[in-house]
């Protein structure tokens, strides 16, 4: 591949390494073959340190757009900025309000959150008690997913700012929070936490996995439990186990963002920058790519174009 | 040595005791101004230990130590040397990734503020180095330098304190005869200068060269004192062992039989310029003499497959053998007991029984390769009865075992093996009178059973004593060789210093390869 | 043996207090639930395994690091290609076996011919493996989907005892290799020069053993066990993503075998006590996990506390009893 | 000295390559440019600290893999104290700065009196602070947010030297320490200390050094280090994440000591060896992401795979060496 020559680069950095960002790579690939555009996807797995090495790297490139989710948005700023001196400058999946970003592209995780607490009371109407399972509770994003989940259980006000701390329960009239397991991506502590919470809870009613790769583990879990079914699970993202659990009636349904479509939106937006045109950008400086909803009558449909999308 | 006189270092009821062993009990010595005290005793029996507590590296349990008759806190190497006690230890213990000065100074750099006065060290060096008869550049690294070199060093280290007491833990074992004279005359100008001395060996030719007086331990307790006039070799060997020994060892000469091993211009990596040709016959007892560094330690361990030959010709009972790795020189036939005991003779950490057994696991091992844990307990027993090895029992590390008995199970390993050909290098360095007899008896009775010997031997007594013929090594090639009949101190000497220049030639050396 | 007591007795105090804290803060059976058990049981069969491998590494003084690295490449690599790349399972499992073993052969012959540091060639060896991992894969997690059941009973499998408890199948895997690893140590003349040359390397080759090549033969088991840990993993968990899969595994091993007397100077060792370093570390996670949930995030500082004690007790005891000897 | 000539040449090698490839694909200063290579100084000025630090517990025949754990602890704690739970800057740099002196002191301490292995000790370590700092931020990333601006100088500072470029005041604060600690090493007589125990502990004993002092007082050293560094990466990034602030961090640092000279075995290592083992470490890491960005999750096995040839290399060099001795 020959980077340069005259050509602008771009370029679609995530915030970390995940099935997730795949998809968003896919986006952002057959954007940049639709548009014949020199897109590079970085992915850094060594957190915010490797970032900023990335950013500054990608600048010394000569890139001249980045799309970018920042790891920490409060205390980026200063880095976007001087990015966003350099070269175009957007944010995706996680915003940044306070930086020179130019649009922000993405989902409202406090609504997805509410989203998903909404599928946990679908599955348990007379209420119960409740595990949520996350990769970590660093990034904004998964801080506010989880926040929308257990605000849409308590019913209470629509309120992104509220943080219950992890630790200890949380009493709602009808359902209770038991707590908040986290795993750090590990994905083999990832399923030793569900089987924890069975022994400790055997009569918790509803599991929630909010990060890719947590509805997975919570069925591999519940399949060896042998409590396949008898506890509900609530998912988070398009995993394909988490999808044939719903197919197969095991999860109540999930929600998706659609981070395919991020990295597709992102190029675009880039490249209409790029060329000066500034009309892609509304006026609140945010472009919804909301979330939906899948449940067992939706999930063949969109099996099938996940699939198209990933060219399987 | 008047008795009269105030006594320079006094050491009152000593007691030291490590797991497992009492090393010292109520132990008191004296040694004064200008006098050389020898101090005897076998292995094992506390003398390192009892110096290490007077030069502050151990500390004892109970006892006091005087100073010019000030009690003098123990168990601190500063306070010893601000006393101007200087040891210098059995094993050697230097720096290798320093300099020969910084070694010399190590620990009393001179120095303003940290800062460390390189000018100073070198000057100095330069003098006690000269002392000591080294001329090599004090600015070198003393890993380059050659153990007896390195020895040479550590005496230069003692020096360099100007001590007021200077303690040698046998300072000759590693070093040639030209050496120890050396050191044996800087010894006699610090004797003049008032200096006291404390210098153990198990040579006794030297203590009763040197001594003005012996004090004799034994298990860790005084076994009596000898005064300048009463030291005789008979009169010390009876207060270490408590029964005669005879002075010289005198070999009772057997038949040797047809040739086991037989070398034809085999080049050591060490001296791959020089080839080496010799022949060794059943029931022989060959010595090999030489100065330190004569490439005779190589020698054995390039026919061992240590450091596999570089060329030449290899025959054990006539079948040839081209040992790339000590196994194979051990399936050949032959054994090997080497120059570092502790290091490479046996495993210090595993028990008696691990370390007999060691060699023979796998000729005996069942089904392949599992343990023949009977076979084991045979050898086990059958070496420690037959070699009279002194253990507490067969489980008993083998790091607690005295020198010679720690050089038994090495030879007990091999004779589990029933070898052709014995190879050993300076079998009885550093191991006591009574031990030492012990295991010239066994190089008989392997004579004798067969075997051909080839041994190494820095001390040519015991040379003179047990070869029924001598090989004499310089410089990584045979200068000559002497029948019983034509040795003589002198010879041997001449030889390995050169030798005359026809005896060279007879060895074929010099084929350029 | 004495060497073992101690390590023993922590566990068992710590079983029994995550057993009295759980099921008493819960008035049920918890911690001691049949479910709970077989739980942990198959943990500790999978971590065992990583333990007893690098335990016969460090016997021979040496270490290994790469561990996780290999853990990552087998677990990751087997559902990548087939699954990913649809190879027949057989040729993949073939290559998932034989795989580690010349990583391990490669280990050996750079520590035994060409001298270098084991530390620094497994710690190369942790990066390129987990680096190659990531590059072939993209960076594309990897799992079995719901293919393969039969063979994921080997990993999440158990062999039916009462009701509502079996053994799990991966702990007889574990005993099997505890077995067979055992009898080679204290049975076999390998195990003798293991531990022998473990002590002094020089005295056993003058004695005639191949020391080089019982060193290699040590990092080419340790590497082949951490391929047959990465493949139960991933077995287990039914995916895997190169980035994190099995990352600090290694010192979880290491830890392991320290925690049961192996000493990183080589020569000590035995296979029982790694075992129970093994299990007393998962037991501690189970703790933290159905005891005190709300600290989960301090698990790595629990271990990490246990282990330091556990080495410092050890050594008190020793001097202790050196005391005594020397008392006497 | 020779121990340097060899990492020397390949350092100079991989920048120039990187000068060529960088520049040439893309017709530009780009690796060359004041911007990159202001960037480039910095990194090797904040890894750089880290090896000049475990270089020294490396000399004393030790090693450190608490580093990236003490990074962590500092570079969380600081913004965590001084935003988070508002403390006066002043007092938590302060305990920034005595915290690892404590912490180096307890390792020392461990190591010498109770004779517990460094690996072990320095291993807990490693999952202690990681597990507390997890613990008292309950995960939360801490930052800066827009304050500190002059605090923050002196990670992102620079002192303008012509248009374009100018020195990174990081590097300022690495030529300080390093100049310290080799003067310590070489001119000092606790210098000649260190090295003499890291060879022969017991030569030194006996010689009347207190040795046991001097190790202490590079395991001090080093985490004391490690805490400044922790606090120049949170200066520069701004933001620490308590579950990968660090992360591996100890072995790049313990690589580049290695890379540098330093043997493990104790008893050899030179400042410029490390300096010159880390800048090759982060040239390497720059290459890749200018000239190789689709291949940037191969990295780990790229520096792998360059610390392994050096090694080798050095290791075949000194051979060679050798067999020319024996020659002549
Ligand atoms: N560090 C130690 N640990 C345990 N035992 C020891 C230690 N040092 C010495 N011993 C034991 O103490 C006793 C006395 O040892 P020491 O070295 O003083 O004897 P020695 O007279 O010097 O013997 P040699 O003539 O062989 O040098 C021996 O039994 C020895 O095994
Ligand atoms: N382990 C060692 N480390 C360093 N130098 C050594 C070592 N072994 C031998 N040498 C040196 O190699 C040269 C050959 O030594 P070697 O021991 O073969 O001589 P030798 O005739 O056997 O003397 P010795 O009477 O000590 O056996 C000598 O200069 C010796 O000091
Ligand atoms: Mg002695
Ligand atoms: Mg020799």
């Amino acid at each position: 591949q020959k980077s340069g020559g005259g050509a602008q680069q771009f370029a679609f950095v995530t915030n970390g390494v995940d099935p997730f960002w795949t998809l968003a790579e896919q986006g952002a690939k057959a954007a940049a073959a639709r548009e014949g555009m020199d897109v590079k996807v970085l992915m850094p797995a060594g957190g915010a340190v490797e970032q900023k090495s990335m950013l500054e790297d990608l600048l010394t490139r000569g890139t001249a757009g980045i799309a970018v989710s920042p790891i920490d948005a409060a205390n980026q700023v200063g880095l976007l900025n001087e990015v966003a001196e350099r070269a175009i400058l957007i944010t995706h999946d996680s915003d940044a309000p306070a930086s020179n970003r130019q649009v922000f592209i993405g989902v409202n995780n406090y609504d997805a959150g509410r989203m998903c607490g909404q599928l946990v009371k679908e599955a348990l109407p007379q209420g119960g008690a409740v595990m949520i399972f996350i990769g970590r509770l660093e990034q904004d994003n998964s801080r506010l997913r989880r926040q929308g989940v257990i605000d849409e259980l308590l019913d209470r006000s629509h309120d992104p700012s509220r943080f219950d701390p992890p630790g200890g329960e949380i009493k709602g009239d009808r359902y209770t929070i038991l707590g908040t397991l986290t795993d750090n991506f590990d994905r083999a502590l990832a399923k030793a936490n569900v089987e924890d919470t069975l022994s400790r809870f055997p009569d918790v009613g509803c599991l929630v996995g909010l990060f890719a790769y947590n509805p997975p583990a919570i069925l591999e879990a519940l399949e060896q439990a042998g409590k396949i079914g008898k506890v509900k699970v609530a998912a988070f993202d398009e995993a394909e186990r988490t999808l044939q659990g719903i197919r197969d009636g095991q999860v109540q349904g999930t929600v998706v963002q659609n981070p395919y479509m991020y990295g597709f939106r992102s190029v675009e937006v880039l490249k209409a920058l790029a060329a000066g045109d500034r009309s892609v950008i509304p006026a609140d400086k945010f472009i919804n790519v909301p979330a939906r909803q899948i449940r067992k009558d939706t999930v063949d449909e969109f099996w099938k174009d996940l699939k198209s999308k990933l060219g399987k | 040595m008047a008795d009269n006189a105030q006594p320079r270092l006094v050491a009152n009821g000593i007691c030291k005791s490590f797991p497992g062993v009492r090393a010292l009990h109520e132990v008191n010595l004296r040694v004064f101004p200008g006098e050389i005290l020898a101090l005897l005793g076998e292995n094992g029996a506390g003398k390192s230990t009892l110096m290490k507590i007077l030069a502050g590296v151990q500390k004892p349990d109970a006892g006091t130590i005087e100073a010019e008759g000030v009690v003098i806190p123990v168990g601190s190497v500063q306070e010893a040397l601000r006393q101007g006690i200087a040891l210098i230890h059995q094993e050697l213990n230097l720096a290798t990734n320093l300099t020969v000065g910084a070694n010399i100074f190590l620990g009393r750099e001179p120095h303003r503020y940290g800062w460390i006065d390189e000018k100073a060290i070198a000057a100095e060096s330069r003098r006690v180095l000269d002392l000591v008869g080294l001329e090599i550049d004090p600015s070198r690294e003393v890993g380059d330098l050659t153990l007896g070199q390195m020895q040479l060093v550590e005496i230069a280290k003692a020096l360099s304190v100007n001590a007021r007491v200077l303690i040698l833990d046998e300072p000759t074992s590693s070093l040639s005869a030209r050496e120890t004279d050396r050191l044996f005359a800087v010894m006699g100008d610090l004797r003049e200068r008032g200096v006291s001395l404390i210098y153990i060996s198990h040579r006794l030719a030297e203590i009763q060269r040197m001594a003005d007086r012996v004090t004799v331990l034994r298990d860790g307790l005084n076994a009596g004192e000898l005064s300048r006039t009463e030291i005789s070799h008979d009169a010390m060997v009876r207060l270490m062992v408590g029964r005669d020994v005879s002075r010289v060892y005198q070999r009772t000469a057997g038949t040797p039989g047809a040739t086991v091993l037989e070398l034809k211009e085999v080049r050591t990596p060490a001296n791959p310029s020089q080839s080496v040709s010799l022949q060794v016959r059943a029931g022989e007892i060959v010595g090999l003499a030489g100065l330190i560094g004569a490439g005779r330690t190589e020698l054995l361990e390039a026919l061992f497959g240590v450091t596999p030959p570089l060329a030449g010709e290899i025959r054990v009972e006539g079948k040839p053998l081209q040992p790339q790795h000590p196994r194979d020189a051990v399936r050949g036939g032959l054994a090997l007991v080497p120059e570092d005991r502790k290091k490479q003779g046996v495993v210090l950490a595993e028990s008696v029984r691990r370390n007999l057994s060691l060699a023979s696991l796998e000729r005996d091992r069942l089904r392949g390769f599992l343990l023949n844990e009977a076979a084991e307990s045979e050898i086990t027993s059958r070496m420690i009865r037959e070699l009279r090895i002194k253990t507490p029992g067969e489980e008993q590390p083998v790091r607690f075992l005295s020198g010679g008995n720690q050089q038994k199970v090495v030879i007990g390993k091999w004779l589990a093996m029933s070898p052709r050909v014995f190879l050993l290098d300076e079998p009885t360095r550093g191991i006591d009178v009574g031990a030492k007899q012990e295991i010239y008896q066994l190089m008989e009775t392997l004579a004798a059973s067969g075997a051909g010997i080839l041994f190494v031997s820095s001390e040519l007594e015991e040379i003179l004593g047990l070869a029924d013929r001598v090989l004499v090594m310089h410089e990584g090639r045979l200068t000559g060789e002497l029948s019983r009949g034509e040795l003589s101190e002198e010879r041997i000497m001449t030889l390995a210093t050169g030798g005359p220049a026809g005896a060279s030639r007879a060895n074929g050396s010099d084929h350029q390869a | 043996m004495k060497r073992i007591i101690g390590i023993a007795v922590l566990l068992l105090v710590v079983y029994l207090a995550t057993w009295i804290m759980a099921d008493a803060f819960s008035g049920r059976a918890v911690f001691m639930s049949g479910y709970n058990q077989e739980n942990l049981l198959r943990r500790i069969a999978l971590y065992g395994i990583l333990g007893i491998g690098v335990s016969l590494v460090i016997i021979t003084g040496g270490i290994d690091l790469s561990l996780g690295s290999v853990v990552c490449l087998v677990g990751v690599g087997v559902p990548w290609l087939a699954v990913g790349q649809g190879w027949p399972m057989p040729v993949v499992l073939l290559l998932a076996l034989v795989l580690p073993l010349a990583i391990g052969l490669g280990h050996g012959l750079l520590v035994t011919r060409l001298r270098l540091q084991p530390f620094i060639v497994t710690l190369c060896g942790l990066l390129i493996y987990r680096g190659v991992t990531r590059g072939f894969t993209q960076d594309q997690t990897a799992g079995f989907g719901n293919g393969f059941k039969a063979l994921r009973w080997l990993a999440n499998g158990e062999i039916p005892l009462f009701s509502g408890f079996g053994i799990p199948v991966p702990l007889l895997i574990l005993g099997v290799v505890a077995a067979l690893v055992a009898v080679f140590l204290n049975r076999t003349i390998y195990g003798r020069y293991l531990l022998a040359l473990g002590n002094s390397e020089e005295a056993a080759r003058f004695s005639g053993i191949q020391t080089d090549r019982m060193v290699i033969v040590a990092y080419v088991i340790c590497s082949f066990l951490a391929g047959l840990a990465g493949l139960l993993f991933v077995l287990d968990v039914n995916l895997a993503q190169p980035v994190d899969f099995g990352n600090f595994y290694e010192l979880f091993a290491i830890a392991a075998a320290v925690l049961g007397g192996c000493s990183l100077r080589g020569g000590t060792g035995t296979v029982l006590g790694v075992l129970a370093g093994t299990a007393l570390i998962q037991v501690l996670r189970n703790m933290i996990n159905l005891v005190f949930p709300a600290y989960q995030n301090m698990e790595y500082a629990v271990i990490g506390l246990v282990i330091l004690a556990g080495v410092v007790a050890d050594e008190l005891a020793k001097r202790a009893v050196a005391r005594q000897k020397a008392g006497s």
